[in-house]
């Protein structure tokens, strides 16, 4: 089969199992604080209906306001194309490294805010301003994380770190684990997760990402909507794959793929379950702990990187 | 009967016609007839000094050599210039009762006699008659600078008087001393006073006896020169005199000063062979240097604060002979041409500045480029080039300067370097507000002759550029013959 | 092509600009047009003079001026090539731009005036990038910088430009006096100002080492590296828009150029030491963070895009830094990615500088306001002007796949190689070098939403930008060039990368290897394909495509309908009630509070009950740290000193005759 | 050859008479007496040098001998005088310091000028040294009394005691300079008396006063 092909595959699975994930995820929580949980299908529901509905646009917002939306969801669905999720050898995941990666997912917040900017009220410059503020704090934050792969796979191509990942004899690595620390971290901010973010949340003094997208209607909230929901299965698959890529098929052969398939959905299974916990049993932190915590992540990273230069001597 | 006598002479007697003459406009049209004479005349010199290298007159009385002719050249050209400004300037003066006809007269017959007296300095061969000629300009000037008779020109011209009156003695005791040893080698006679047969048995002259000498002559010319901390005269003569007066004080008496001061650097060096006289005038240029960068700050009279700048590029001069490298030699010559150019169409410019302000003070005069675009432009360009940018020759000079004291005493840079940073921005602190901005109320549009001011600052441009053969050629000569210290 | 053609062509026409102004003062319009369209030309003439100079051997010329034992040289090399090509396009731009922004104002501005200062600074910049002497170069150097002050004080009546002004000659002055000493030390050991015998002469550690150091103070000035950058925040944004388009487009990355060729070419990187490479490193780091982080909180447009400029020569003093460190652990094809990193950058910058200053231009000439705060809602009015300013934003912004991103992505990579150094104390600043580009990338973005957010979008906040009106074609063609380059430069890197790669070919002796090309067309892969790739083509492509599918999937479905915002159900929503920047900027002043130390002045009308507060005023400064703790000591100081001048001059002649008699007696005495 | 040793004694003599007339000018409180002494020393001057005229029989010297007699004894102080007079100004001569430390200050600046001119080597005859020991002393002596007197006539005087012990070290050390400088530097001695002449009026006229404290413009 054409690599090409598979990869387009690829992305599109991650591009339509993405709703499911958040879904799955929600159901878990509910189980945890023992609720009745959504249906599995519902976000494709509330997707379908956000697309047939006539979406209400404010007055006196510029062409940015529409545009944003397809920026977002253009931006975050070439992230699913790049990150190798099944096949390690995607070759999109050549057209974009990892720092491209942190590169599309600031394009699409930067359209974010300019898109909650375009209507001139407060929320929405409120919203803009925390989430760009956060974001430049967790940005090189991740940057950092990524690197300390990077050196130790002496790559920023995502399939090569997996590759290395999966090949390489790296007996005791400790700047790993601070990579991993820090990624979570990231993560967890990124994805807007509580404790630095609560995505079911309208109050005003709390809300970051909502209140960005608090003017949005019909198509232009599905697309945002969705494109975060991909976000959330982009990390994890980063995660996944970054640090535990075992399984993951090497060659284009039916099994192999099955048998990596199958183990990527395990290992997002159990990810989502860790995931729940978290939320269920913590609160959200204020607003104004979270520079702390970001920058304990950033902090993190550099400790990884400097034990990777000190502690690490090239093999 | 030759070009030199006439050069000479002309001043002289021209001093003595214009001393009679009442009316004051012929006056200042044959100031100028005669400046202008004088300097074709200089020109003429120049030419057969070009021709025949150095010459002398009436055995041994006179000299030209490569290094005094360019400094008559310079002298006669900025003596013109500065006689067609000052037509302009005093005629104004007497119009609004500054000045009365009759010491516009005194006026005019001492310019002469002060340029005659400039003259016979440089061309003489003799110590005691350079001397001669120093006090007589001194004395000219001092009659020049009290001039408006007012409290504080009389008292500046005083203090005029008395400091340099001063420095001069000791300079003469120097001469005086140099002249008990050299009379001993070449007997009780004028040769025993005369540059050219001093310098090549400089070495069997008593050492010891030349190091009292130049200590009495480096502090008594250099109090003419207006060196710290012998310059006190300087600033208050400057600003209480006549415009143009300042203008060929800080433009050519200072020079004329240095160039005394140069001639027994060399003589006393050829004696003592340990670059004493260097060390003095490199300290004594490096302390004037640093101490007029920082006054150009407090200063609140724009004369005031021009004649300091004067006073650190005279420094600047000083140590840069103090080197007395070839290169050194060479930027220090250079300095002093476009320095006594720039620095007079500063003061022409400044003289403008001043009489359509009425006043000297700085708060007073704002916005010239508005008030007069010429005067305004003027005096930026000419702060800009005694500043030391380029395309201007002061760059050049200042650049061949610092070139040459990192080759010899890198240590000095750290000196030299930040006082002309400093004093660039006390020069610019005062400048700005005074070219730029709205003019004040009682500033008045008036009529102004700026071609001079163009003329000089034109040359110094050309300087900048590109120098021409000749000229350069000089410069090397001169300065290859300090450097080696004999004729 | 003749040699004396190529190289003087550009000059030359750029020195007919005030003639030809003189001449045509009778007739305005005709003057505005062909000062300008001169000076076009002179741009495109620069820019092949340029691309000559990067594709052919290196070429020098011999003009009987300057010093009678020194001529004028000029060479014409790869170096001097690639900047005199970013001289060559800004100028080009700026020159149609000003047809349109300095039409109709002839009133209020003195044009021969402008036009002398304008090809003096264009003609200084050209001639250091061809001098080959020293005394041409510090020649040159300073004609640009005093005819760019010039252009500072433009508009003099105002206090704050006069100062902005005095500040800016002082510092240059300061600076050139520094790389004249730096000069005189490389003339030292060869006794020749020519460039020819500096490059081979040998110095000692020490003296390589001053010089190096008196170099990078003196061009770290002139490119505003932080602490010596304090100027530039004040200088830049009160010249006219089209020249500081120049300054902080151009006349900065001369300094660069400057630098390359003193450290690089003259003193030459087989003399440099580590340390070196180290100091250019900390020097970008901390330019890169405190531009960006005092650039937030700017509310006069162009003063924050001046503090960005500072940013941006942070970053591309860390790539240099890079590429020295590595030439210093003999790695010279690292040192290459490096030093291709850094001129990339300056590239990019110069285009979206210079795009973003005329987009400031276009914004004060429609609305008169220079204050972000006064702004609001100009999409609706000056559409075109704001999709121009928006790929100015987000190409600084450094988001794929814009230029800014190429050039951070290629000094990312090469930062990554810190390994291939090993056993080094500076393997461990790299990373911290790392961390610095990627803090100060992402708060640009969020100072460029904020730019963007408050001027454009949103609702007028005053009557004069509620009646902001579309500039004119000529000011949108000047300012479209530099944006359609931004696009290119950022989707075929593989193909421009080359070119630059002359330059590390000249000064190396080596390029990047043939890895750029081995990818093929549509792969950039500085080092290796397995190392690290991008395909610019394929994100942009890629995007289009999915924005397009989403696009035509759902536009089967139903119509907008406009309604009001939801405004909380507050009655009436006024342009006040919005987001201002200083609310945009206040969570990161929180955070960084120790940097900026902010003073907030909070006056509301006194003996009100707190809560119903009638009209509450509120304003935030924030202090630059260098003049806190660097200048004022040294101004207070210096004030000091001259006030104890003032001691040898208010004596009386008895006073002064005692210290004449004093020094007689010292030297007398100290003599003998 | 008793001449040359006449004259060595007579200089040395001369020589230490004119050190002492230089510090009875430096003591002095009254315009009179200075004036006097002042005279007394022009009229020394010319004596020494006709002396050394005599003895080097060079008429060049008897010129200056005589210039100085006339100018120096008789001329000059007679002019100043009649200036005292016309100003009203013969009355006490103010000092910065008082006379005592003045004295003492002179004493040690003529022990200063011995111990600097010994390393004076003795190709020259030693005479001629300590001549100029004696020169050097009275020439910073007379600089002494210009800062340390507040009268601008006294401050004159000191002017010209200084000219006056540069022509004493010329003679004394080189029996004189050169015709041509001596006349030239007498004749612009006489240009200064004269030039102060004027300015005594002037200052007197604007300032009312001959005082040098209201001579002062602070800047």
């Amino acid at each position: 089969m054409n690599p090409w092909f598979l990869n387009f595959l690829e992305a599109l699975l991650l591009i339509g199992i993405a709703p499911l994930v958040s879904t799955v995820l929600k159901n878990f929580k509910a189980v945890l604080q023992n609720r009745q949980g959504p249906g599995l299908l519902q976000s494709y529901r509330d997707l379908f209906k956000m697309f047939s509905k006539e979406p209400v646009l404010p007055h006196g917002v510029s062409w940015i306001f529409r545009l944003a939306p397809y920026t977002v969801f253009a931006a975050t669905a070439l992230a699913c194309a790049i990150v190798p999720t099944i096949l390690i050898q995607a070759p999109l995941s050549a057209a974009a490294d990892v720092i491209t990666l942190v590169g599309l997912f600031a394009l699409a917040r930067f359209f974010t805010a300019l898109g909650a900017m375009d209507t001139g009220t407060a929320f929405g410059g409120m919203g803009a301003s925390r989430e760009m503020t956060f974001a430049a704090l967790a940005e090189p934050a991740m940057l950092m994380g990524v690197f300390v792969l990077s050196l130790t796979a002496e790559s920023t191509n995502l399939s090569t770190m997996m590759h290395i990942m999966l090949k390489g004899n790296l007996g005791l690595k400790p700047s790993l684990a601070f990579a991993l620390t820090c990624l979570i971290l990231i993560a967890i901010a990124e994805t807007g997760r509580i404790p630095v973010d609560n995505p079911s949340t309208h109050l005003e003094l709390t809300m970051v990402h909502e209140a960005m997208i608090l003017e949005y209607s019909g198509r232009y909230l599905a697309l945002i909507e969705w494109a975060k929901q991909m976000k959330l299965v982009l990390f994890a698959t980063l995660l996944i794959n970054l640090f535990a890529p075992w399984g993951i098929a090497e060659e284009i052969s039916s099994n192999a793929l099955i048998i990596s398939l199958g183990t990527w959905i395990v290992k997002l299974l159990i990810l989502l379950l860790i995931l729940a916990i978290l939320e269920t049993s913590m609160a959200k932190m204020r607003i104004f702990r979270l520079p702390e915590y970001l920058g304990l992540a950033f902090l993190v990273a550099i400790l990884g990187m400097l034990t990777h230069y000190i502690l690490e001597p090239p093999l | 009967m030759n070009l030199l006598n006439l050069l000479l002479i002309l001043p002289f007697l021209t001093g003595g016609v214009l001393s009679v003459i009442p009316s004051s406009r012929l006056a200042v049209k044959l100031n100028v007839a005669a400046c202008s004479l004088t300097f074709i005349i200089s020109l003429g010199l120049a030419l057969e000094v070009l021709k025949r290298g150095t010459i002398q007159f009436d055995d041994h009385a006179f000299f030209l050599d490569p290094f005094n002719i360019f400094l008559v050249c310079l002298t006669t050209f900025v003596a013109t210039t500065t006689s067609i400004f000052s037509g302009t300037y005093m005629l104004h003066e007497e119009e609004i009762g500054k000045v009365t006809s009759n010491q516009l007269r005194h006026y005019h017959a001492m310019y002469q006699l002060f340029i005659f007296g400039m003259l016979l300095a440089l061309t003489t061969n003799n110590i005691g008659v350079l001397w001669i000629a120093m006090e007589l300009a001194t004395l000219a000037t001092v009659l020049l600078v009290a001039l408006y008779r007012t409290r504080s020109a009389i008292s500046a011209a005083w203090k005029y008087f008395i400091l340099c009156g001063m420095g001069i003695a000791l300079a003469l005791f120097g001469t005086i001393l140099i002249f008990t040893t050299s009379s001993h080698v070449l007997g009780h006679s004028n040769e025993a006073l005369t540059w050219t047969l001093l310098y090549p048995i400089a070495d069997q002259l008593d050492s010891s006896v030349l190091t009292i000498a130049f200590v009495f002559l480096m502090v008594g010319y250099g109090t003419k020169v207006g060196l710290f901390p012998m310059h006190s005269w300087l600033p208050d003569a400057h600003a209480e005199g006549p415009t143009p007066i300042s203008a060929v004080l800080s433009g050519l008496l200072l020079n004329v000063a240095l160039y005394a001061l140069v001639r027994c650097k060399t003589l006393v060096d050829g004696a003592t062979q340990n670059g004493l006289a260097g060390y003095l005038m490199m300290g004594f240029g490096l302390l004037s240097v640093m101490i007029a960068a920082l006054s150009l700050h407090r200063q609140k009279d724009i004369k005031r604060m021009f004649s300091f700048s004067s006073i650190e590029h005279m420094g600047l001069m000083t140590f840069s002979f103090g080197i007395g490298t070839f290169l050194a030699n060479f930027a220090a010559l250079l300095h002093m041409t476009v320095h006594s150019l720039v620095k007079s169409g500063i003061f022409f410019t400044v003289g403008h500045a001043a009489q359509s302000s009425k006043t000297q003070i700085m708060k007073k005069i704002r916005g010239l480029i508005n008030l007069q675009p010429g005067v305004g432009v003027g005096l930026l360009t000419g702060t800009i080039a005694i500043a030391g940018f380029p395309p201007f020759g002061v760059f050049t000079s200042e650049f061949l300067l610092i070139t040459a004291a990192l080759e010899t005493y890198p240590w000095t840079v750290g000196i030299i370097l930040p006082s002309l940073v400093i004093a660039f921005a006390g020069l610019f602190r005062h400048l700005h507000p005074m070219v730029f901005g709205i003019p004040a109320r009682e500033q008045k549009l008036l009529r102004v002759n700026m071609l001079p001011v163009y003329i000089h600052l034109g040359i110094a441009l050309l300087l900048g550029i590109f120098i021409p053969k000749f000229l350069a050629n000089w410069f090397q000569i001169a300065a290859e013959l300090l450097s080696r210290g004999n004729v | 092509m003749d040699t004396k053609f190529i190289i003087l062509a550009g000059p030359v026409l750029a020195i007919l600009v005030p003639f030809a102004s003189m001449v045509l003062s009778g007739r305005k319009e005709i003057r505005n047009l062909v000062t300008n369209l001169i000076l076009v030309c002179s741009g495109i003439f620069s820019t092949v003079t340029g691309l000559t100079g990067l594709l052919s051997p290196s070429r020098t010329l011999i003009l009987p001026l300057g010093l009678p034992w020194l001529p004028m040289h000029l060479r014409l090399d790869a170096l001097g090539g690639f900047f005199m090509i970013v001289v060559g396009l800004m100028v080009v731009s700026v020159g149609i731009y000003s047809v349109g922004y300095l039409r109709n104002r002839e009133r209020e501005l003195n044009r021969t005036f402008l036009d002398l200062s304008m090809s003096l600074f264009i003609v200084g910049m050209q001639g250091i990038l061809l001098a080959d002497d020293a005394y041409t170069f510090m020649v040159f150097w300073e004609v640009m910088s005093v005819s760019s002050y010039f252009l500072v004080i433009f508009e003099h009546e105002k206090e704050a430009n006069r100062k902005a002004g005095f500040l800016y000659l002082l510092m240059a002055h300061l600076g050139a006096l520094f790389i004249l000493s730096s000069f005189s030390i490389l003339y030292a050991p060869g006794k020749s100002f020519e460039f020819e015998i500096m490059r081979s002469v040998q110095l000692e550690p020490i003296w390589a080492s001053l010089a190096f150091v008196l170099a990078a103070l003196g061009f770290g000035m002139k490119a505003g590296i932080v602490p010596l950058h304090v100027w530039l925040p004040e200088a830049h944004p009160v010249a006219p828009s089209n020249a500081s388009a120049l300054m902080s487009g151009v006349m900065i990355k001369v300094a660069i150029f400057g630098l390359l060729r003193v450290v690089w070419d003259l003193v030459g990187l087989d003399q440099a030491q580590a340390w070196w490479g180290g100091l250019l490193l900390m020097a970008g780091s901390s330019s890169a963070l405190g531009g960006v982080l005092l650039a937030l909180q700017q509310h006069n447009l162009k003063r924050l895009l001046a503090y960005h400029s500072v940013e941006n020569i942070g970053i591309i003093f860390i790539g240099l830094g890079l590429a020295m460190v590595f030439a210093q652990f003999d790695n010279p094809q690292l040192a290459a990615l490096g030093l291709v990193a850094a001129l990339y950058h300056t590239i990019n910058h110069a285009l979206f500088k210079g795009l973003l200053f005329m987009g400031a231009g276009a914004i004060l000439h429609a609305t008169h306001q220079r204050n972000l705060e006064h702004l609001g809602g100009l999409i609706h009015r000056m559409p075109w002007t704001t999709i121009l300013f928006l790929i100015g934003c987000l190409s600084i912004s450094a988001l794929p796949p814009f230029n800014g991103f190429v050039s951070e992505w290629l000094t990312f990579q090469a930062a990554l190689m810190a390994p291939e150094l090993t056993g080094s104390p500076l393997s461990a600043l790299i990373p911290f070098s790392a961390a610095m580009l990627a803090l100060a990338g992402a708060l640009t973005a969020t100072c460029f939403t904020k730019v963007f957010g408050i001027v454009f979008q949103g609702t007028p906040r005053t009557r004069s930008a509620a009646d902001a009106h579309e500039v004119d074609g000529w000011m949108l063609t000047g300012m479209a060039l530099p944006a359609l380059l931004c696009i290119l430069l950022g989707a075929f890197p593989v193909w421009v990368i080359p070119l630059i790669e002359k330059v590390p070919l000249l000064l190396l002796g080596t390029d990047m290897g043939s890895s750029t090309s081995n990818g093929g067309w549509l792969w950039l892969t500085p080092l290796s394909k397995e190392r690290a790739s991008y395909s610019p083509l394929i994100v942009l492509g890629t995007m289009l495509l999915a924005g397009v599918v989403a696009f035509m999937f759902y536009r089967r479905g139903r119509a907008d309908r406009p309604a009001p915002i939801w405004s909380c159900g507050h009655p009436n929503l006024t342009s006040s009630m919005q987001y201002t920047a200083a609310s945009f900027s206040q969570p990161l002043r929180q955070i960084f509070s120790t940097i900026y130390q902010p003073h907030e002045e909070v006056s509301r009308p006194d003996h009100r009950h707190p809560t119903d507060s009638g009209r509450v005023r509120y304003s935030v400064h924030v202090k630059d740290l260098a003049w806190v703790y660097i200048y004022h000591p040294i101004k207070h100081f210096i004030e000091w000193a001259t006030r104890k001048m003032d001691w040898f001059q208010n004596h009386r002649i008895h006073g002064h005759l005692l210290l004449v008699f004093l020094t007689l007696i010292f030297l007398l005495g100290v003599l003998l | 050859m008793n001449s040359a040793e006449v004259l060595r004694q007579l200089s040395t003599v001369s020589a230490s008479l004119f050190l002492l007339t230089s510090f009875a000018l430096l003591a002095q409180r009254h315009m009179r007496a200075f004036l006097i002494w002042f005279s007394f020393q022009g009229i020394l001057l010319g004596s020494l040098s006709a002396m050394v005229a005599y003895s080097t029989d060079s008429y060049e010297l008897y010129v200056s001998a005589i210039l100085a007699f006339f100018l120096k004894g008789i001329l000059i102080p007679f002019l100043l005088w009649k200036i005292v007079i016309r100003l009203g100004v013969n009355r006490e001569v103010e000092t910065q310091i008082n006379l005592f430390s003045t004295m003492l200050i002179g004493a040690i600046l003529v022990l200063f000028s011995y111990y600097v001119s010994l390393p004076i080597q003795k190709t020259i005859m030693d005479m001629t040294r300590n001549i100029i020991a004696i020169g050097l002393a009275c020439v910073l002596i007379s600089m002494l009394i210009m800062i340390t007197r507040r009268k601008a006539v006294t401050q004159v005087v000191g002017y010209l005691t200084l000219e006056n012990s540069l022509f004493f070290t010329a003679t004394a050390a080189t029996h004189g300079m050169p015709l041509v400088v001596e006349i030239g530097v007498a004749f612009d001695v006489l240009i200064a008396v004269l030039i102060f002449g004027v300015f005594f009026f002037q200052i007197r006229k604007t300032f009312d006063s001959l005082d040098l404290r209201h001579l002062e413009n602070k800047p």
